[in-house]
């Protein structure tokens, strides 16, 4: 068994490692290296359900550890990535509402807000560790910041990945407060890929169609149409 | 329905049949006096009421049984009208009879019957008096009402036979309020009989006549009848100020004596006052039709003033 | 028996329903007849039992149908609600009687049977309302009275103002919905429950009873809840005129009288604020009615003024409640329910042969009317008699019941408040002024469109209706006189003592005179009679258009009244050259300005359709936006969660 | 056993679909499977055995009780009518080349596969297994939403999943929380609603108020409650007709059965005080928008949805009064909303096959003589309008005026605002349909609009609903009452 306080260490190490993600997702202009960051993100996650393991050795986080690992890290972002290719977008420029240095500071506030929110709601609550209690303020200010990418970037792909990062902060804090039974775990994975793979199929019926859209339409509908014509 | 009231009747109707054209009559001497004329004779009336019966009755072509049947009903609602105001006799009220609204809505039948009448052979003169006719009967009414509503609010009844006992009762002076009301009653006795400064009676020139437009159509007995009805319904109403003002010698109980002196009486008190209408009427000129609402905003004001004062004393 | 007879009658009314509904799409007159034949039939039955329980005064109440402890679907019938059966009775089976021909006149081929059913549903809803022993039964039959009177409206749907009267109903109906529902959901938070039952005083009876009356005002068409009146009525069919105006307008009348006297202990500024509606509601109605030359808008305008007179008598009945004179009071609840019902007869006499006429001379407009009177003798009578009616005349039905009024007016005397006094005065005034105006009021309309010569040719080639359009008129005309000549005698056949004329001896005596006069004249008078042309000055020639017109008749009250009567002038011109000097062509244009509906209704109207295009702006078609307003609310909520929970 | 039979009826019927051909075939299937759900839900209706307690069922997460029997009737009914429905509907789509011929093996696959997992939503014992399902009827149906070959579909239908995804995520987490409560209350943390309402008295309500008011957002997205029903008007408005009846009627009660359950888990702890108020001013602002969206609203189909945004807003002020007869209400409402709306749509899809494109658009001058083209449409939707205003015969009626009282005893001010909403959305509607359908084109030009041949199929479903409104609307059964108070009592109101 490795030392539980340096588990923590590393837990720590490793949320810093997913706020720097996010934080690039939300302010990078480039999309191919955004997938490879969602990528990233993920497999930390998936390092710290392994941490976590170590430290309770419920046999759920390990689980759940692998089926993160298969669809986060492979499936999806191997998926966004093909559908990247087809529709040759390479960069996402516009930002709405939000630049992406305010979107930081933004962000920054907000895990500020969210903790001493989330210790004002919890505050009843017995027994909350410390590092418990700051996975879960990680969990929910990583939400928001998948959120905060989802309405300040123009492209429906960038808006996928700020849902996963979603995503990912819900299992954060899920991991980090309680554990489900991983059924329910398994379910909401299969759930994620059908969703993520309509939207990005979706997208791109919309998504090439943002720039010039009535150039594409109809062309775009026919490649929508062979993806999912059986 | 007693004997008395039977009596009443018939002895009111003759009585104000028999006297209306008189006072008509008088009217006109007194005018034609002051014009200094000598004017026709105070049986004028009468002459020519008997010359129209004689005379045949021309209806228009495209006229109606409205036409018809005005004359009629004008001098019937008039002269039920008539039985509501005792001449000289008072006799116990019967069945409603003598109600002062009644009274009020049966000059209106009249009215609304000559005004029909008016429009029914498409002459533009009739027209003429029948619109005006029935907007100055509509701008009058509100004074009226409230004249009348000021004499139930000094009687303390709605019936005109009750208000004649009482006043008869009281005696003569009347008290102020009530001469204050018979000014009142006086400006509605002009304008409802069409007389100067509201109508002139005299004329038929386009510009200023009213009731005579709306008659301009009928002939013969059918005139006759305009004309009586149009003098009793002025007798009606100088009855119901002499009566309500200078109630002496009125007659309340059913004696030959009584009667007599009551008769003698209020042909005295209604010359007098057809010599007033007279001498009202000369010192007066025609007024300009739309400058007539605000005359009678005048009445209505003055009229509302002693409803306030009565109130509020 | 009663009972047996009251259901018999509903289900003879639901048989007229489903008929139509059935062969909805079988265009034959035989099934029209049918349905509207189940209407007379159940409301012969109707009246039979409502005159019964009218005399006898007894009170049936049962429940039909109850499915929660909370609530029953029940009625209930007693004197009142008999009277407003009996209203319903005597003007629906005359106007079915009517039907029966006019609607085979109609455009519209098998939406016809549902027009029939569709009357049949909103007579029903009617009836039922009165009988309500709740108020959720009484809110249920009203909504569907409004729906199916809503769907009568729209009949002729393709009419070019049937939209615009469609629209202001359907609105107006709905903001009467708003304030009926508010009032009851308040009496329910006074009583906690659906019963008619007194409700004590407190603010929230206050609030449910200005809540109740502003809906049940809407409804009747009380200014300044009037607008839709004018617009309804002459956009639909005219036996339908006839009983929204006869009878939906007295179902309002019911319901604030039924809650004034079961429910609400009055207050004496309730009476007040009733009077001052009813007696503004009796002189503009008249005064714009005067102004109207479509006969059907003036024919509504008239019953905004007798909504008003109505009104009136219930603010005195109030006035005088409070001040605790019950035989004051209760001429004034008498007058005002004597009238409801007169106006009922008269007011559907009118629109009946309104129908008539224009359906013989295919136009609304008094001014393309005229001489009718020898062209359509019948209908012209019948109008006559509603005519007197409505101008208060004695000895008919109108005047028996404003007379009532007038005496409780005159003898608010014995109100001690001087200042109230005078305030009574004043609308005794006004009153006044009422009457004497809808006197010149249907003069004008009786003299242009039936007197004198035609104005269009439509009018000279009218034909007199048939015999069964003159028959349901007829016996209504027969129900004004009755109810004027013999008023005194029905007070005292049920029961009533009240302190009012004997008409009938006056109706003797002016008959009387009549035939002593007549037969005066036989005997003395010369009997020669001549027909010769109108004496024109001398003109050649007799021609419409030097007739007095209706403009031209009210012309005068026009003047007085200027202050009411706004007036609105378009001029348009054109010039030839730059600086205007030479005049090329124009329009000019002087229409009367529509106050309450150019002032408060379009400005209500516009103010919140720009409200709403504003918060349309919410949805702006951007999910970029819809997201952020997504994360706004979560911050809202964590916040709500962190601080403020 | 039941848990099963849907399966392999689902699957059956997935089947099917893959190996037939036609829309014939495929809706035919659409249909027997839609009408076996309905006769497994009419059997267990009275059979009387509900509630069943999970092993019957066939699994501990999965319970049956009256308040899921009673959505599912509802979905079953709704979704067997549309499924005639589309008969007709798709194959007109398929002549106007809306709708590839190719997709049409997605789409009946997606609408039966819709229609299982509704029923296993509300089957479901367990919250975060519905919530599962919840997120899964988005995703099925936003595919259905975009199916049709437009891009403002795909537009909507992104829309409809990102807003509704971001929101259920939310949701997450508050169930998250819930779960954490039971776990700390319990020792053993349990999602299983039957348990969490046993519990739910032990709950600390801090932790209530922030579990429920996290699951709301959710739920709240899914049901179009304010300022999440941004979704709603497009996606309804641009999907099928056949398929905005199904959204209407169906998946919103989805997002509001969460709620319900959620809340009657909160209803058991003070912490109902606190949140009671946050779901009137949801709901009071939910009918306010839609009221004033509606006004000037000039799309048929855009109106219908704002008003189902309304009537969510409704069911939301019922719910916050949280008294039995308010539930009873809200209830009652929930099913009287359901089929008005669907008829509502099955109408106005009707006029948009005889109309095309212009109910499309924004212009409203285009439709014109509707009750010679479309005389059943036109009546459905004027009787489907007067109903879901309120009209009585309609049982909107009932639940509108009860619900009204409730909330008069509890605030007065919000009693005044939603009546005066209530007002401005009858008027909108109103507005609408007066202005539309009186428009008659004139003679000269009145054979240039061709009569759309309406199928019997897509009739049918119309006056269906329109004979079970009125029979809602005029007579109360009583095992209808037993029924709707058994769920009360079960949600222990």
């Amino acid at each position: 068994m490795i030392d539980p306080a340096f588990i923590q260490d590393v837990i720590r190490v490793l949320f810093a490692v997913v706020i720097v993600t996010a934080a690039y997702i939300i302010s990078t202009r480039n999309m191919i290296s955004l997938v490879s960051v969602y990528a990233l993100q993920s497999l930390t996650l998936v390092f710290m359900a392994l941490a976590l393991y170590s430290l309770e050795g419920t046999t759920v986080l390990l689980a759940i550890a692998c089926i993160t690992f298969a669809s986060k890290v492979l499936v999806i972002p191997y998926f966004i990535a093909t559908i990247q290719e087809r529709i040759r977008i390479k960069r996402d420029i516009e930002f709405h509402f939000l630049s992406p240095t305010t979107s930081l500071l933004l962000s920054m506030a907000l895990m500020l807000f969210i903790y001493i929110a989330l210790a004002h709601i919890m505050e009843g609550t017995p027994g909350r560790e410390s590092l418990f209690f700051f996975g879960a303020v990680i969990g929910i200010s990583l939400m928001l910041m998948g959120m905060m990418v989802t309405f300040s970037r123009k492209r429906a792909i960038t808006k996928v990945l700020g849902y996963l990062t979603m995503e990912n902060g819900v299992l954060l804090f899920g991991m980090f407060v309680t554990e489900l039974p991983f059924i329910i775990e398994f379910l909401i994975i299969i759930d994620l890929i059908i969703l993520v793979m309509l939207t990005t199929i979706l997208t791109v019926g919309l998504d090439s169609t943002l720039e010039d859209y009535h150039n594409r339409l109809h062309r775009f509908h026919l490649v929508e149409d062979t993806e999912e014509g059986p | 329905m007693t004997f008395s009231f039977i009596f009443y009747l018939i002895i009111n109707t003759v009585a104000v049949l028999a006297i209306a054209p008189l006072f008509m009559s008088i009217i006109k001497k007194v005018k034609a006096w002051t014009q200094g004329r000598r004017g026709p004779s105070v049986f004028q009336t009468y002459f020519n009421l008997a010359k129209l019966l004689k005379k045949e009755v021309i209806y228009s072509s495209h006229s109606s049984w409205i036409m018809r049947v005005t004359p009629l009903v004008n001098i019937a609602a008039i002269l039920v009208a008539a039985l509501f105001v005792p001449l000289v006799f008072v006799p116990e009220p019967v069945g409603g009879i003598g109600n002062i609204i009644l009274l009020l809505y049966l000059l209106a039948l009249a009215k609304f019957f000559m005004a029909l009448a008016g429009l029914d052979a498409g002459s533009s003169f009739g027209g003429m008096g029948s619109s005006r006719e029935m907007s100055i009967s509509a701008i009058i009414e509100p004074t009226t009402i409230i004249v009348f509503a000021a004499l139930v609010f000094v009687f303390k009844t709605l019936n005109v036979f009750e208000m004649f006992i009482t006043s008869a009762a009281t005696g003569t002076p009347a008290t102020p309020t009530l001469i204050l009301l018979a000014i009142s009653l006086f400006i509605i006795l002009i304008v409802e009989t069409s007389r100067i400064p509201v109508d002139n009676p005299e004329t038929h020139l386009e510009l200023t006549m009213i009731h005579e437009g709306m008659v301009l159509e009928q002939s013969g007995s059918n005139l006759a009848l305009m004309e009586l009805s149009s003098a009793v319904k002025l007798t009606l109403l100088m009855a119901l100020i002499i009566n309500l003002i200078v109630p002496f010698g009125l007659a309340t109980s059913l004696t030959l004596g009584t009667i007599v002196v009551a008769a003698v009486m209020f042909a005295l008190k209604g010359t007098i006052l057809a010599g007033i209408i007279g001498l009202f009427e000369s010192s007066m000129s025609k007024m300009r039709f739309f400058r007539l609402p605000s005359l009678f905003a005048m009445a209505f004001f003055f009229s509302t003033l002693i409803i306030i004062i009565e109130v509020f004393a | 028996m009663i009972v047996e007879l009251f259901i018999l009658s509903i289900l003879v009314f639901f048989l007229g329903i489903l008929v139509p509904l059935v062969t909805a799409a079988r265009d034959q007159r035989v099934f029209r007849t049918a349905a509207l034949g189940c209407t007379i039939i159940g409301s012969v039955v109707l009246g039979v039992l409502s005159l019964v329980i009218l005399l006898t005064g007894q009170v049936f109440s049962w429940t039909i149908f109850q499915p929660f402890a909370a609530f029953s679907l029940g009625f209930s019938v007693d004197r009142l609600a008999a009277f407003f059966l009996l209203l319903i009775a005597a003007v629906s089976g005359c106007v079915a009687l009517y039907a029966t021909e006019y609607i085979e006149h109609l455009d519209g081929g098998s939406r016809r049977n549902l027009l029939c059913g569709c009357t049949n549903l909103f007579i029903l809803s009617m009836l039922l309302v009165v009988v309500s022993a709740n108020t959720v039964s009484f809110l249920f039959f009203w909504e569907l009275m409004a729906g199916s009177s809503f769907l009568l409206v729209m009949y002729e749907y393709t009419g070019p103002d049937t939209k615009k009267a469609g629209i202001f109903y359907f609105v107006m109906t709905q903001f009467s919905t708003l304030f009926v529902m508010l009032g009851i959901v308040l009496l329910y938070g006074q009583t906690g429950s659906f019963s008619l039952a007194p409700a004590g005083i407190s603010f929230l009876s206050t609030a449910a009873f200005l809540a109740l009356l502003i809906g049940f005002s809407i409804k009747a068409g009380i200014i300044p809840f009037h607008k839709w009146l004018p617009y309804a009525h002459p956009a639909s069919p005219s036996p339908i005129s006839a009983l929204m105006s006869a009878v939906m307008l007295k179902i309002a009348v019911y319901g604030l009288v039924r809650f004034l006297l079961d429910v609400f202990s009055p207050e004496l500024w309730w009476g007040i604020v009733i009077l001052f509606l009813g007696t503004a509601s009796a002189v503009l109605g008249i005064i714009y009615a005067l102004k109207e030359y479509d006969i059907k808008a003036m024919l509504a305008y008239s019953s905004i003024e007798n909504v008003g007179i109505i009104f009136t008598g219930i603010g005195l009945y109030v006035i005088f409640t409070s001040y605790h004179m019950p035989g004051l009071a209760s001429i004034s609840l008498l007058g005002a329910l004597f009238h409801s019902l007169n106006h009922a007869m008269f007011k559907s006499l009118l629109f009946l042969t309104a129908g008539s006429v224009v359906h013989a001379t295919h136009t609304r407009d008094i001014e393309q009317m005229g001489g009718l009177v020898h062209r359509m003798p019948y209908t012209s009578a019948l109008f006559f008699t509603g005519a007197l009616a409505i101008a208060a005349l004695p000895p008919l039905n109108g005047f028996a019941s404003e007379i009532l009024i007038f005496i409780s007016f005159f003898s608010s005397v014995a109100v001690a408040d001087p200042l109230l006094k005078v305030l009574l005065f004043i609308c005794l005034a006004l009153f006044a002024l009422t009457s004497a105006l809808s006197a010149a009021c249907f003069v004008k309309a009786f003299g242009s469109v039936f007197l004198a010569l035609p104005r269009s040719k439509e009018s000279g080639e009218a034909r007199e209706v048939p015999l069964r359009m003159l028959l349901g008129p007829a016996i209504l005309a027969a129900a004004c006189i009755i109810l004027g000549v013999f008023a005194a005698q029905i007070f005292v056949l049920v029961g009533l003592s009240v302190p009012m004329p004997d008409l009938f001896l006056v109706g003797l005596l002016l008959l009387a005179m009549a035939v002593l006069t007549y037969a005066f004249l036989f005997f003395t008078a010369s009997r020669d009679v001549r027909i010769a042309g109108t004496w024109g000055c001398g003109t050649p020639s007799q021609q419409p258009a030097m007739e007095y017109s209706g403009h031209g008749f009210s012309e005068p009250i026009d003047i007085i009244f200027s202050t009411v009567y706004r007036t609105k002038m378009k001029n348009e011109r054109k010039f030839f050259d730059r600086k205007n000097c030479i005049f090329a062509e124009g329009t000019a244009d002087i229409s009367l300005m529509k106050i309450f509906e150019e002032y408060v209704y379009l400005p209500v109207a516009r103010a919140s359709y720009h409200a709403a295009k504003v918060v349309s702006r919410f949805q702006s078609g951007c999910l970029d936006t819809y997201l952020l307003y997504v994360f706004c609310t979560v911050i809202a909520i964590i916040i709500y969660l962190g601080w403020l929970a | 056993m039941i848990l099963l039979a849907i399966i392999l009826i689902a699957a059956a019927s997935l089947a099917l679909i893959a190996v037939s051909r036609t829309n014939r075939q495929m809706n035919t299937v659409c249909i027997a499977e839609a009408a076996l759900f309905l006769a497994i839900a009419v059997w267990l209706l009275l059979s009387g055995q509900v509630p069943i307690s999970s092993f019957v069922i066939g699994s501990q997460y999965f319970f049956i009780d009256h308040l899921g029997l009673f959505e599912v009737l509802i979905s079953t009914i709704i979704f067997l009518l549309a499924a005639i429905y589309a008969r007709g509907y798709v194959e007109g789509l398929i002549e106007t080349h809306e709708l590839g011929k190719g997709s049409l093996k997605l789409f009946y696959g997606a609408w039966a596969f819709l229609l299982t997992v509704i029923l296993l939503a509300f089957f479901s014992d367990n919250l975060a297994l519905f919530w599962i399902f919840a997120e899964l009827t988005t995703v099925i149906s936003a595919m259905l939403v975009a199916i049709l070959y437009a891009r403002d579909n795909i537009d909507a239908a992104i829309k409809y999943i990102f807003i509704a995804s971001v929101s259920m995520l939310f949701s997450f987490v508050g169930l998250v929380f819930l779960f954490e409560t039971s776990r700390s209350v319990s020792g053993e943390g349990t999602l299983n609603w039957t348990v969490l309402i046993q519990q739910a008295h032990l709950f600390p309500t801090g932790m209530m108020i922030a579990a429920f008011a996290l699951v709301f957002i959710g739920f709240a997205a899914k049901s179009g409650i304010f300022p999440f029903h941004t979704w709603l008007p497009e996606a309804h408005a641009r999907a099928p007709s056949a398929v905005s009846a199904i959204l209407s009627g169906v998946l919103l009660n989805v997002g509001i059965y969460g709620i319900i359950r959620v809340f009657a888990i909160v209803h058991q702890t003070p912490a109902v005080t606190t949140l009671s108020p946050l779901l009137l001013v949801f709901g009071l602002l939910t009918v306010g928008i839609a009221a004033l969206s509606m006004l000037p609203q000039k799309n048929l189909k855009k109106l219908i949805a704002f008003s189902s945004v309304e009537n969510m807003g409704i069911l939301l002020i019922g719910l916050a009064i949280a008294t039995p007869l308010a539930l009873f209400w809200v209830l009652f409402h929930i099913m009287a909303h359901a089929f008005t709306k669907a008829s509502l749509f099955f109408s106005a899809g009707i006029l948009h096959r005889q109309y095309h494109s212009t109910l499309s658009t924004d212009a409203v001058d285009d439709i014109r003589d509707v009750f010679r083209l479309q005389p059943l449409a036109a009546w459905g939707v004027i009787l489907g309008g007067l109903a879901i205003i309120g009209m009585p015969l309609f049982p909107v009626f009932f639940s509108k005026l009860f619900i009204l009282l409730q909330l008069g005893s509890v605030s007065l001010p919000a009693l005044i605002i939603l009546l005066f909403l209530l007002f401005i959305t009858a008027v909108s509607l109103g507005y609408y349909v007066i202005s539309t359908f009186t428009q008659v084109s004139r003679p000269e030009t009145r054979d240039d609009i061709v009569a759309y041949d309406t199928p019997l199929g897509m009739k049918v479903p119309v006056i269906i609903l329109l004979i079970l409104m009125v029979f809602l609307g005029t007579v109360f059964t009583v095992g209808e009452i037993t029924f709707l108070d058994r769920i009360v009592a079960e949600l222990m109101f």
